[in-house]
This record gives C-alpha cells, structure tokens and sequence, in this order.
C-alpha cells in the first residue's frame, strides 16, 4: 500500500510541493491566466512573459493539493529559458506521459524532476490535478504569441 | 426472403422479452418499435454489472469506484460518438430523452448569443414533426416574437419542396425538421434541406429519433454544407435504456449557446454574485447525469453496430416491404405514408374504413400483436390527412416475416370480428 | 451502540457493492454516500425484471406489455408519493435529477402566470446551498431582473436567523434552501423559514436532495402554513437509480406554473398554430418519461420504508456521533459545521491542518476508504470558512462503526505518511 | 380469445356504436365543454341543460373508438330526465364499476345497458375511452350549475 502511494507521491514531489519554485507573481508579462479546476476548486493564476522567441518568465500564484503545486514548480523549472517551441514540445511530452495511464516510458533527458509524475497517470483522478499548470501555461503562451503578433 | 439479418433467430435469443407469452400463453409480436425499442441482454447485463460492482458518482468522485464509474460514463459518450460519427467526442451532450435535447436548443436560442432568435426572425419547422419538435419552437416563438412557419407535406407523405424559397430566407434563424418521420415513415432530404438553410445561414436542427435506430448515420463523412448543426435522438428507441438521449452539436454552434440548465457539474466557478461555466459538453449536462443509463446506451450502440447498420436498415428495409404488401391485401386499409420502401422508415401507419384504431390495436393485442393507436404525437400529421389517429405498426432488427404474417391475420380477422363484410 | 439499525449486517448483504474488493484486496469502506448511494438487489432485480418482461412505452401505448409498464411506472409515482406523505400523487412530477427539478422552478417562474418573477422582486437563497440550487436562480434573477438575496451563516454553519426579517419582505417572491446541507450537515428550521415567507405570500422551495434520504418527511402531516410549497429530491440518494429525480408541489402551486418542456405526454392538443397543455403531473413531464427508473426509484423507496426512516435516521445520528468523536481525535482536524449530531445530518466535512483534501482522500482511497474532496457543488459555503475545498465523509444505513473506525485510523495514518509530527 | 374480446365488445355496445342515442348538439344548453383524451386523440364537445334541478338534455358531437362512443350514448340515455343529484350518483357508480379492474359487480337496476361496460374494466387502456363522455359531463354539468348560482 505503501508503496502504491510512494509511486504517487515519490519524494520529488513532496520536495517541490513543500518549496515550490518561480512562485509568486511578477511582471513584466505579456498574458495572464486564470484557470479552475472545477471538480475540486484548485485554481492557478498564472503569467507568461515572452522576447525573442524565448519564455523569459513563468510566474504563478495558486492553490491546491501537491500534485498540482509540485506539477507547477517543475513546468515553471522547465520552460524557463527555452524556446517557445521548445516548450511547447516539453508540454506535448508531459500530456502524453499523462495520459499514457502507466504505459509510457518518461524520458528524463527532456521531462528532468517532470518524470517524478509518471506515477500520477496511473490515478485517473489526479491526472487532472497535474495537468492544471500545464494547461495554463498553454493558453497563457498562446495568448502571448497573439499579443505580440497582433 | 432478400435483406433479412442472416442471424435473425441469433439475434431475437437476444432479447429476453421476446420470449415472454401474453394473456392466453399467446407469444408476443412485438410492432411497436417505432415507440420504444427492446433490450438485448447484454444492455441489461452492462447496466447491472454498473450497478453491482462499479456504481459511484462521476467527475467530482476521486476514489477508485468514482474513477471506475467516470470511466464507464465517459466510454459510453465515446461510444455514442463513434456510432454516429461525431467529430469530437465532446460534442455529445447527454440529456434525458430527445424531448429535452430538442427544448434545450429551443430553450437556449431564446437568449444572448450569436444565435440568439429574436423578434422578426422566422423559425422553419415541418407539418410532420413529433410534437417534441413542434411544441418547443412554439414556445421559442412565442417567448421570442419570431414567427413559426412549417413545410407542409404532399398526399403521399413527402415534404413539399416547392416551399423552400418561401420559407428559407434570409429571415430565417432556424430550421428543423425530423429524419425520418415516426407517423408516416417518410425519410427526409436532409443534406439538401441542411445546404439550403445553410445557405442563408441558418442554424439546422435535425430530430434524429427514428433515424438513429434504423440509418448508418456518419456526421464526420458529411461535407459540412450539408451536415445538420445539431441532432437529437433517444436511447429507449435504440435498444438502450430510458432515462438518456443525446444532442450532438457541431463545437462551433455548442459554443455559442448558453447554458441551460444550471448546477453541478455544468460550472467552472461559483460565487454568489455570478458564476462562470464549464466547457462543452458539461456546460449542458448540470447534475448528475444519466450514469447508468450511458452505460448501457454505450453497450447498445456497441450491440447496433456490431450487427451493423446497413445490415439492420437492409433489414428494416426487407421486413417493411414484405409488410407493405401484405397491408394492402386487406380491403379498405390505406397506408398514410410513402409506399415505396425502399423510401422510407420501418414505421407504418394506416387506417382501415369503418374502424376506429383503438378497436384495431385492441383485437390484435388479444391475439398478441403489440401496435400503437392514437395520433402518435403527431397530431398535425393526422389532421393533415383529415384523421384524428391511425394505427400504426413499426418493426425493428429482431422482426421476423412470421410476425408479418400474424399481423396481417389478425388484420383480417378484426374486420370479421367486427362483421365488416 | 445505541441507535444502530438492529439487522446492519443483513443490511449490508443486500447491497452487493459492499462485497466487492479494490485494489490490493482491500475491502471497500464506502463513506461517500452523500455523492451517491448504493443501490440494493432488491431495486437492480427490479429494474432487470421490467427490462426483461415488461418494457414498452407507457400512456401511450395501449396493449398489454404497454398497460404493464404504464402500470409499473405509475406505481412509482405512488410509493414515491407515499415516501413523502405527498397529500396527492398527482403532485409528485419525475425530473432528471433533483438539480432538473430546481430549474424547472426557476425557469417557469420566469413566464406568465401569477407566480411570475419580475423586475423589482427579490429571490432568497442561502449561503449552504449546493450549486444546484443558487445557480438556477441566478439565472432566474439575471432574465427577470429580480434581486438574489441570501442568508448567510454562522461559525458553527447555523443559518444567521437575524437577517429573516431584512430577507423575507414584501419584495420577496421565492425563498429557497436547503433542507439538509450536503456541506455543512447543518439540517435548517424548514417549517419557522416557511412560515414566515408563506406570511409575505412568498413560495418556498425546498432543496431535499439531502433529506429525503436521512429524515422521515410527511408533508400531508404538516400544518399548511409550514409545508414548502415545492420540494425537490434526487433519486440516487435515496438507494435508487440515477437519471431520475422527484419535485413535488401542491397542486395549486403547480397549476399556476405554466409548462416547463413543450413536447410528447405533456399536451392536451397539439396544432402548428398553437397548443393546449394536460394536467399535472403530465404538464411537466415532456417526452418519454424515466420509466425503467421510477421502477427502481419505487422499489427503492419502499426498501427504505421496510426499513424504516426512523430507524436510518436513528442509525446515521448514531454513526455521525461516532464519527465526530472519532475525527475529534485527530489531530489538527476541523470540522466544518455543527458538531453535535442531533442537530445535522450524516455529511462531515473537515479539514487538516497542513494537507489538501485531494492528498487526504488519496491516502484514504489507497486504504478503500472512500470519500470525498473538493468544493462538493458547495463552493461559496467553502469560501465563508475561507477555504477553497474539503474532504467531506458521509455514511448511510450499511455504514458500520467498524467502517468509522477504519477511515478515523486512516486519516491518522495520513498525517504520518506526510510526516505532519 | 374471442371469448375475451366478447366480454370487452358485449352486443349492448356494439348497437350503441352503431345507432348512438341523443347525438348531436342541441340548444337550449347552460355549458359547453370540448374534452380530449390526449394519447389518442378522441374528442367530445358536450352540452347539458338544466332546469329545476333535472338534466333536461344533453347532447354531443364526438369522435373516438366504439367504447367512446357507446358509452357516450349510454350516458346521455342514463342521465338524460334524471334529477341532477340521482344523475351524480349514476356517475359515481359507472366510475366505480370503471375503476374497480374488473372487480365491481355491476347494478343493473342503477346502469342499465352501462352494465355492458363491466368487462371494459379489465382492459385499463380502455378505461379512459369509456370515461372520456362521462367526464365531460361531469364537468360541463357542474358548471352549468355555477351558472345557475352565480
Ligand atoms: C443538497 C443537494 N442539492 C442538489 C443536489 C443535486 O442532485 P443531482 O446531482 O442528482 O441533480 C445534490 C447532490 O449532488 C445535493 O446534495
Ligand atoms: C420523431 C420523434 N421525435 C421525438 C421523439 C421523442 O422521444 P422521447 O420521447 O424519448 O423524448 C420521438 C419518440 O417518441 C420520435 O419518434
């Protein structure tokens, strides 16, 4: 039993959940987002700030289980300082980590502390929960590209 | 006989009813399919191995049956989806039965929106329309100020084209019509109806209630001229359970309506000064919807389409035929409805001069021919034709030539019965 | 334990779920009753028993498997009226679930007739109300350009009584609450609110979908003065399927509320110029009604009958105490609402200091100890604590002592495993 | 079998469809009513005229099976002359015998030829369509008494 939930909760986690990283929120920006988990109430404020192609800043205000604090910490980690596309291609390797329930093999030359989370694919229900930062920064980079485009 | 399901005597052990006598130890043959249909075992045995090993409340339940429960209801929509063809599987909205998929939409134009139907706007329906897809655009017109008008149909059942110039115009905000028609059988040119009103922008509203049980329906292989906006149909009509229907919606449209009912599940936030909604399809689906019930839908979508349907509707098509004539040898019985099989829907409704349909269904349910009597909810129809009620027999993959034979019998017989010659 | 159902454990063989194992071959511990119930063999036999001799439309159709089904689903109808004491079982409409018959009030509120809803009215709700019961009126409030007033509540989650007089005025037309919070547990002081909002003419609305399962409710025993003129409750609370739900409503209430969906069964006569609707219940019941549900939701209640709604609401006080007692003794944890267990019914919700709900209700559900967390539908009543979420237990009449035990061990178990000491 | 039908469809019946008595609609009359019965769509518009607290008429027009419409006629047979009171009591007893599910034994000396509609019981679907004239008589004469007091 033990063990089923050391697979959830593997000590990477419980590390980032207790001392997120990039929390807070900071300017400049070019978008921010607000998004809602509506089965639970877990909510992310999040920041996205863009310049030459490159994600400059991921700042974040939020409120929820470790799953979900944990999962921002580390995307705030990873994003960081890369390309866009880059990133982008990050966010698509996670989702498919997390929606592989169990089947996918995590690499962790791209994902790094991400592949603490291929435990959270074999619980249906926090898979959500993961997601919620990721899916944020999604729409708030969108936004920004259009921002900067428009 | 051509058509027929090969596995036709596979297919009736199937379902249990059919192997239940009546009064008299009669067996029952079953022509009232067109109302609701019969439940194969394995819908049944979906629904009970739910509630017996997996039963939990879905989405907000986190633990291991809430999981396995979300699982089963979120596979039953994926079902529904691949059975109709539906582009995105989110684009399938459960609601209690058809009627409440056609209000929603009737409901939901009534306010803010692109979509929204207002006063001076026209409204299109058809003569020949079950009165769920009547009563709501009067509602909707009424609440609106737009302006109902309605295709009207020709002596032999089918719409009259000639009316489209006039009633699709640039006026016109919505257009609905059903599939195929549950008094008259008639199957409805929908694609090219859908390309007209498209034409003028209209949103295209189509009551797949009969035509989800008997037509291979593929939205996906629609080109999107002509491919309905919005569908609805009935889970009790194709071998599934009450309790559940379905509006499918292209993204696009769903989108742009409000929600409908409020509550639970159909929420992003909720605070007391306002609240925000959820996406599609969960923005239409507020309280805990219809679980077991999607389980078994997605059970008998998977039973239809592993029997196939072009299979059912050649079926359909074969046992209508057969039943067409064997009707018309029966001195003075008029079939209200195309005679062309090949052209229409397995439900066939007729009346017999100098009987009034109850007295029909009643001599036949005594010998255990199970039809329907009475107007069917399609009062205008009937009136069109200048009768109050018909009555009606509709037929379904499990209908056998010998059921045909029995109904033709006791045709013949209440007519002696009732000292007709 | 005083108060326990005498037969707990030939209770618990009736529900088969309660046999089966989770992960690892943990028996399941099931205290998410508040979310839903589980059903017994009693009400899934006889939901197989109409699925398999007796399924066919009802009302309208007229032969034998027809008359059976119109006769088991009316039968329904009466063992919920009986359920209630309804004074009549014309009053008791079926509805999707409790949240579909909530907005049927709202909605037809909102149209012509002597309960209309108008600009400069005020619509009062409740701060504890389940999002099912504020959103509708929401609504309502933003069509008709009503005022939404609310009563907010207490520390110990009591209704703040004081506001009654600034609430409930002549301005007000509708108050609406919750009978039992499925939060807080609070059980509110239906019949004073009632009698003071039947003193300004206002209608009251009663949120049942948490009482109905816990307390014996007879309305006909009622003083006129002090029953709600509406009450709306859920039927997969109360042991029975989903996909169906009760609102009752005296009959002049009803009759006064103009139709809510427009479609089949609930039209007197239906023209393309316009329609005239039928009588109560069947005014509110378009389409295809529940039927194979209100077989079970029938069987449902009567198995709640035998039992006997004294004995449960006996037994849930008694397992509540319990479980007070038992969460009291964990460190760091909070109770949200009333902790003495006379005065609320069987949903606890708490908090642990330094853990969020999902990671408790995780750990829990490792063990297979089933509950809840998040907002449950009641996200404002959270926001009064200052909290976003919960975890929230909730029994019913199978819950053993030996279950409370096993989820009071685990949520120690859970503040050692995230090293809270 | 045709034993069973025989018992729904007596001889008594069978005339009444054919020949139905007091048909048409006739004046003077104090109310009118239209009532339907919604699955099938049978109609009847009914009038009845009250004097000296007897049913001087009742007349009709009306569409419907052969029970409708023999029990239409055997109703205004019935009622037609009575005193209103003796009237009421002819009505609750052909209501009692219709709802009793073949149970009830019938008084020949209060229904007369409506004893022939005591096998109807047994076929609940048909119920309404024996009921359907007998309710809006019910209705149509109570407001004729309104009229009369008010
Ligand atoms: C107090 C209360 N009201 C309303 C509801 C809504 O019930 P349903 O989801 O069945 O519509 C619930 C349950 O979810 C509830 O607990
Ligand atoms: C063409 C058509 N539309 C709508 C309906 C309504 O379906 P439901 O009663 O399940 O809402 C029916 C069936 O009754 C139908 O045949």
């Amino acid at each position: 039993m033990s063990a089923e939930l050391d697979s959830l909760y593997q000590e990477i986690i419980l590390d980032h959940y207790k001392n997120p990283h990039h929390k807070g929120l900071r300017e400049p920006f070019e978008a921010e987002v607000h998004h809602v988990n509506p089965t639970c109430g877990d909510e992310i404020t999040l920041r996205v700030h863009l310049a030459d192609g490159v994600v400059q800043d991921v700042s974040y205000d939020s409120l929820g289980c470790s799953i979900s604090q944990a999962s921002t910490s580390v995307m705030a980690d990873l994003v960081i300082g890369k390309p866009v596309d880059e990133a982008m291609s990050i966010h698509e390797e996670f989702l498919a980590l997390m929606q592989g329930k169990g089947t996918v093999e995590p690499d962790e030359e791209v994902l790094e502390d991400g592949i603490a989370f291929a435990g959270v694919a074999k619980f249906p229900a926090r898979v959500k929960c993961a997601l919620l930062s990721w899916m944020a920064w999604k729409d708030a980079t969108a936004r920004s590209l259009e921002e900067s485009r428009g | 006989m051509k058509g027929l399901l090969p596995d036709l005597e596979v297919i009736r052990k199937d379902f249990p009813i059919l192997e239940r006598t009546l009064a008299d130890g009669r067996p029952l043959v079953y022509l009232d399919s067109a109302n609701t249909s019969q439940k194969p075992q394995c819908v049944i045995d979906a629904m009970v191995d739910h509630l017996e090993h997996h039963n939990a409340n879905v989405a907000r339940a986190m633990h291991q049956l809430g999981a396995e429960a979300s699982e089963a209801f979120e596979a039953g929509r994926d079902k529904v989806a691949a059975f109709i063809g539906a582009p995105s599987r989110d684009e399938v909205i459960f609601t209690k039965n058809a009627s409440e998929a056609l209000n929603l939409v009737a409901n939901t134009l009534l306010w803010a929106g692109p979509r929204r139907v207002g006063e001076g706007d026209v409204v299109v329906t058809t003569e020949m329309e079950h009165h769920s897809n009547i009563v709501p655009w009067q509602m909707l017109a009424e609440r609106s100020g737009a302006e109902l008008k309605w295709f009207t149909f020709t002596d032999e059942g089918h719409l009259d084209l000639s009316q489209v110039d006039e009633l699709i115009t640039e006026r016109t905000k919505v257009v609905t019509l059903t599939w195929v028609s549950n008094m008259l059988g008639t199957i409805n040119p929908i694609a090219e109806i859908t390309r007209r009103a498209h034409e003028v922008g209209a949103l295209v509203v189509v009551d797949a209630s009969q035509a989800a049980p008997q037509l291979p329906i593929d939205l996906g292989a629609m080109p999107e001229a002509e491919r309905p906006d919005l569908i609805a149909f009935t889970g009790h009509k194709v071998v599934g359970p009450t309790g559940i229907g379905v509006l499918w919606g292209s993204r696009e449209v769903l989108e742009q309506l409000p929600p409908f009912l409020g509550g639970g599940e159909m929420i992003e936030t909720v605070r007391m000064e306002g609240s925000t909604y959820a996406g599609i399809p969960h923005k239409f689906e507020a309280g805990t919807p219809p679980i077991v019930e999607a389980v078994g839908l997605g059970a008998a979508v998977d039973y239809l389409g592993a029997v196939g349907m072009e299979a059912i509707h050649a079926h359909e098509q074969a046992i209508t035929r057969y039943a067409l004539e064997g009707m018309q040898s029966v001195k003075g019985l008029r079939v209200l409805g195309p005679l062309d099989a090949t052209q229409r829907g397995g439900a066939v409704s007729f009346e017999i001069e100098g009987l009034h349909p109850h007295d029909v269904s009643q001599v036949l349910d005594v010998r255990g021919v199970a039809v329907r009597a009475g107007h069917h909810c399609a009062r205008p129809a009937h009136a069109r034709f200048g009768v109050q009620s018909s009555t009606r027999m509709s037929s379904y993959l499990y209908t056998t030539p010998a059921e045909i034979d029995a109904f033709v019998d006791a045709l013949n017989y209440t007519r002696s019965y009732f000292k007709l010659d």
